[in-house]
This record gives C-alpha cells, structure tokens and sequence, in this order.
C-alpha cells in the first residue's frame, strides 16, 4: 500500500467565485475514489487538477506516480474522420496483445474499417476506454466512463478496475451512475 | 521574499486608496501645465518660417503620439510582472492601459493627418511614422478585443499580457522596417525630418504640453483601473465597503 | 517520431485541411489577372504583392484549426498529460502543416512566377524565398489561432498581421532587388535569421498559450 | 519673448501665415477634437465608475 496522491485543502475558482475549497483526500494503491457531487460542483475541474491541466488556487497536491497518469475525460480524443484502426493506433494500442480480448468484448472486432462518424456515440466511447484499458499508467483517472454504454459494457468495464484494482493500480472516478466498484466516496457537495 | 513584497504592496486595495489620495493632485497640477503649454505655444511663440502657423499642432500632436508610444511599453513591463509574479494589480493595468492608449493614438492619428493638410497638401502620406501608428492603433484594438472574447478572466488575462509582451518586441522592428521602407519610397518633397531644428523658444512648451498630457493620461489610466479592478473584483468585500 | 507521424496521418486524410488552401491559393493567382487589362504589361509588376498577400491568405485559411480540431476532440489534454513535451508536438504540427501546405504552395507559386513574368531567373531565385516564408508565416500564424483557439480565426488574425508587416516589407525589398539584380542574399540571411528564431520561440509560446487554454 | 504674436481674436481664430494662408481652421480644429476626445473618455469612465459603484452598493 503506497500512498499515490495526496491532497490537502484544495480550493479552486472561477472569476472570483468558489468552486468548491478544502478539498483534502489521500489515495493509496489498489484503492479507488467515487468523486461526487451535483451538477456543476467541479467533480471535472478537480480531476483535471489532478491530472495537471488546471492548477489549484490554493492548497497543495502530492503525486507520487511511476508513470504517467491515464486519463479519460468528457472529450474521447478520437479523431472523427478516422477509421477505427487508424485511431486505435493514434491512441497507440493497435499493437497491444490484449486488443482482440476487448474488442470482441465490446463487439467492435468486425467495424475496424468503419470511419469513426458512423459510429454511435456509445460505439465511441467503448473505443475511448479501449485506451484505458490498454493503459500502461498506475493511476487511472476517469471521468463519467460509462456514459452512453450499455448494460453489459459497464459490467465488464466495473469488472475490469476492480481487476485493476487487485493489481495495485489506483483510481479515481467521477459517475451520476452507480457501480459496482469497491470505493471511497469524496463528496463535492458543500 | 520579492513576491510576498509586491503581492502586499501592489493589491488592488491598497492601489485604489493610494490613487483616490493622488489623483485630484495629478489631474490639476498636470491641467494647469497642460493648457498654460497649449496656450503659450498657440499664442506666444513665433511663427515657424517653414510650415507657417500649422506647426502649432506640434504642441497637441507629438505629446499624444510620444505618449501613446509608451504605454505600450508601460503595458509590456506590466504584462512581464503579471506572468513573472503573477500580480492581479499589472494584468488589471495592463487591460486599463489599452483602451486610453488607443485614444491617444487616435489622437495623434486625427491632429497628424489635419496637420498634413497645410503642411504636405494630403491628409495621409504612406509616411513611416503614420503607418506606423495606425498598426499601433489596431494592436491596441486587437489587445482589447482579444482581452473581452474570453468569459475566464484568468485565461484573458494570460493571453492579453503574452500579445502585449509580443507587441512590444514587435513596436521597434514595425517602426524601422517601416522607416526603411518609405525611405525608398517616399519623394523628398513630404519628410518632415527636413524642417529647421526647432527653436528653444518653441521646445519650452513643447515640453510643458508633454508633461501635462502624460499626467491627463495618467489620470485616464487611473480612472480606467479603477472601474477594471471594481468590475473584477466585486464579489470582495473591501469593493463594497469603498463603494 | 510518432508524433510526425500521426500529425501526417491526421492531416493527410483531411483533405478540405490541406487541399483547400493550395486550391484557394492558386483560384487567387489565377483570378487576379482577371481583373487588370490582359493587354497590361505591368501584370508582372503588381503580381509579387498579390502572391505575398494570396499566401499571407492562404496561410491564415489552412492554420485556422490547426489546434481547433485538437482541442474540441480531447487530443490536447491527452498530449499535455503525457510525457511528451507539448512544444514539440506543437512544432512537430506546424512542420506537417508546412510540408503538407506551405511547400505545395512555395512551388506553385514559383511555378506562377515564371508564367507571369517568363522569367526562369526570377522564378528559381524566388522559390527558397517561399519557402522560408511560408515557414514564418505558419509559424506566426499559429500563434495567432492558438491565442484565438476557440474565438475564430478573425481574432486571431487581426492579432498577427501587424506582427507581420515588417515581413512583407522586407518581402518587397527582396523582389526589387532580384528584379534589379542586385544582391540579395542580405535578405535571405535576415529570413532565415527571423526563421530560425521563431522555430525555437513560437512552439515554446504556443505551448503555454494551449496550457491556459486547457485550463 | 513672451509676446502675444496676434493683436486680436479674429487673427488669432485666422491664423494667418507669412505664406498667405489661414491656419486657424487645422489648428482650431485639432484644438477642439483633442479636447473632446480627451473630456469624453473622462466622462466616460467618471459615468461607468458611478454606474458600477451604485450596483456594488
């Protein structure tokens, strides 16, 4: 159990008005964070802190990582005009062993050709967690994954950081749903 | 040990106070000077043999464009200290300070191009220092509009002080390429670099009217910042307590 | 290496991203003699600040989501959170986007130069011209869409053409003193000293202004 | 040297030079936009203060 991310009283605003503050939660490996909160409560904007895009106003962050951080936001970093292949290997995981495994998992083996538009949102979403999956970080950073999946989708996507989670990985995500992962619970509300 | 000294010193509160006590001072000392010059140089210095009576414009003319040159200087140093140390105060200078620096750019513009007339027979001559101010007349422009298309303030502040700094690097090297290139260019017939060297009869007012104006700036600038630093900082209490 | 790689593979098959301009470019050369005398002889005279505006045009046209596209799909937060320097992929974009654009658009414009003026010296000796300064003009550019990331390339236009006008001076310095045979390697040295110090600086510049703009 | 080098207002609102043309029209004229457009951006500002700081209140 090594401590991986440690906050302390982290505050955040926008033109001068308080997002949240006194933010304070530590995070050790194997373990997993539920960041909750109601609309607009700066769950994003404290993962982005997280992850270094946005700095704290206040308060101090400690990051103990090997490697980087992975992390998977609202935007799904896939290129539009792209076929499925082509953006795998963007994402740098077209040559990943366990890429079959997933895709098959996830029905997406037989439309490696399709161009990413004609997709359904959900479709390109499960190709975005395809680089969580095939991540090569110790901190996952995930924000609403499963938004547009479906059932089954997120079983095997709760099923899979929870086998993460053996492995000593930590996370932290944010979800309006609920999942079956064993998790702390970090409320934004005030 | 600097940082914590000038987050003290320069916070917007202490700013504001500090300038309410000087201001009154600035604005009528400076007034006085300014239209004592103005008068002086309309009606008590001799006629210039050259350009005849027009070159009293010189009096309004070369204090807005002399001024007009160096708030943008004054900007970049102040954008250097907001991205250096982050001050909220030069940032909010910095926004405060391109808005009256296109006024006196237009200034200089307007009584430039009127002084033309007589002297040069056009109101606009491809002449080095007129296209040189009207590029910085559309900088300053082109600094405020970018400043207002961004609704996170921090954000615009970045980006306003990174062009201003920009700027600022680019003034000099617009000022000389744009020299080199109308030396080439320009018949000899309209330089005004030319003209006699001026009496030091006329230089007195000149530099009373210089003076004046850059203390009237200083009091648009002043009264600029405030409104920036009551517009940005309102939801802090000493804003309402002044108010 | 990858990073060139993909860059090429992203804008390569968007071709409205790099075909457009060039195509842009050359409706440009071919409409303004459309609108002199064809009998003028000075087309060759007013034809070198045409080209220099029709590139200025073009390159402002073909930079106007060089970062816009990465941005709205998320590939910025991805590359600023690796470990890759962002202003290297920020310099690796620009690169693409010259060989893609800028180089096509350098010997078109070459290859116009000769049409109007059947001039092959004047031709050759404008090309490596182009070159650099379309380099340059990308460059700058780039600043000025990264400042102006999700405001519309006006904005960030208005922001850089001033920047530039000291480049079109020395532009048209160039073309007079090639037109009279005169020495001109002065300018070329000048190009390719504002080159090379915009090569190191703008990257690293546009790289902080895209940090703020995750924020 | 501190003379004044008109004798009356209509020659001095004139200005008429040693070349035979009248001048007072450029430099009345540059007199009165610098003014205005000085005491506008006062006024300006001196309103937007006042209007900012009766919402503040």
């Amino acid at each position: 159990m090594h401590l991986k991310v440690k906050a302390k009283n982290l505050s955040y605003k926008i033109n001068e008005k308080k997002l949240f503050h006194d933010i304070s939660f530590e995070l050790f490996s194997g373990k997993a964070i539920h960041v909750q909160g109601d609309n607009g409560s700066g769950k994003t904007t404290l993962l982005k802190i997280i992850c270094g895009l946005t700095n704290q106003v206040k308060g101090d962050l400690e990051l103990k990582l090997d490697k980087k951080i992975c992390f998977l936001g609202h935007k799904n970093a896939l290129k539009q005009y792209l076929t499925v292949e082509q953006n795998l290997s963007l994402l740098g995981v077209s040559d990943h062993q366990d890429l079959n495994k997933h895709l098959i998992e996830f029905a997406l083996n037989k439309s490696l050709d399709v161009t990413l538009s004609n997709l359904s949102f959900g479709q390109q979403k499960k190709i975005a967690l395809l680089r969580v999956f095939l991540n090569d970080s110790d901190l996952l950073v995930l924000d609403e994954p499963c938004v547009g999946l479906d059932q089954q989708s997120q079983k095997y996507l709760c099923s899979f950081i929870n086998n993460e989670l053996t492995l000593g990985k930590s996370i932290l995500f944010s979800s309006h749903i609920s999942l079956d992962i064993t998790s702390e619970v970090l409320n934004l509300n005030k | 040990m600097i940082k914590n000294f000038i987050h003290q010193f320069a916070s917007p509160k202490t700013y504001i106070y500090q300038v309410d006590r000087l201001y009154p001072y600035i604005l009528y000392i400076s007034l006085t000077i300014y239209l004592i010059s103005i008068f002086w140089g309309l009606f008590l210095t001799p006629e210039d043999f050259v350009q005849g009576n027009s070159y009293r414009i010189i009096y309004l003319h070369v204090p807005a464009s002399f001024i007009s040159q160096s708030l943008f200087m004054a900007m970049a140093i102040a954008s250097a200290i907001y991205l250096i140390w982050k001050v909220k105060l030069s940032v909010y200078l910095v926004r405060s300070i391109a808005p009256i620096g296109a006024v006196t750019t237009f200034i200089a513009l307007i009584s430039g191009s009127i002084w033309g007339i007589p002297t040069w027979g056009t109101w606009w001559v491809w002449d080095a220092r007129i296209v040189s101010t009207l590029i910085l007349f559309i900088m300053y422009l082109g600094l405020i509009s970018l400043h207002d298309s961004f609704s996170n303030h921090e954000k615009a502040d970045k980006f306003l002080s990174i062009l201003a700094l920009v700027g600022s690097v680019n003034i000099p090297i617009i000022k000389m390429s744009v020299e080199w290139w109308s030396t080439l260019h320009q018949p000899a017939s309209i330089t005004i670099s030319n003209k006699p060297a001026i009496d030091l009869v006329m230089l007195y007012p000149l530099f009373g009217s210089m003076i004046g104006f850059a203390g009237i700036v200083t009091c648009l600038v002043i009264l600029s910042s405030k409104l920036q630093i009551l517009k940005r900082e309102r939801n802090k209490s000493w804003v309402k307590n002044y108010a | 290496m990858n990073i060139i790689k993909y860059e090429l593979l992203k804008l390569r098959s968007k071709s409205r991203g790099w075909l457009g301009p060039i195509l842009v470019f050359i409706l440009i050369m071919v409409a303004f003699p459309l609108t002199i005398e064809i009998s003028n002889n000075d087309l060759g005279q007013s034809f070198f600040s045409v080209l220099w505006i029709a590139m200025l045009l073009v390159m402002m046209l073909a930079t106007e989501d060089i970062f816009l596209e990465d941005y709205n799909d998320g590939s910025l937060d991805q590359f600023a959170i690796s470990n890759i320097n962002l202003s290297y992929v920020v310099a690796a974009k620009i690169f693409i986007y010259w060989l893609l654009i800028g180089l096509p658009i350098s010997l078109l414009g070459s290859l116009f130069c000769l049409g109007m003026t059947n001039s092959i010296y004047l031709a050759s000796h404008i090309l490596p011209i182009l070159l650099v300064t379309s380099y340059i003009f990308i460059n700058v550019f780039s600043f000025g869409n990264a400042l102006s990331l999700t405001k519309g390339s006006v904005l960030g236009t208005l922001v850089t053409l001033p920047l530039l006008l000291p480049l079109l001076i020395v532009l048209g310095k160039v073309v007079i003193s090639i037109n009279l045979n005169l020495n001109y390697l002065g300018f070329v040295g000048l190009l390719l000293g504002v080159l090379s110090i915009i090569i190191f600086l703008i990257p690293l510049i546009i790289s902080y202004i895209i940090r703020a703009h995750l924020e | 040297m501190l003379n004044f080098k008109f004798n009356s207002l209509s020659e001095a609102l004139l200005m008429q030079s040693q070349n035979g043309q009248n001048h007072g029209i450029f430099v009345w004229s540059v007199i009165i936009i610098v003014f205005i457009s000085i005491l506008a951006t006062f006024v300006f500002y001196k309103i937007n203060i006042k209007k900012i700081s009766k919402k503040l209140k």
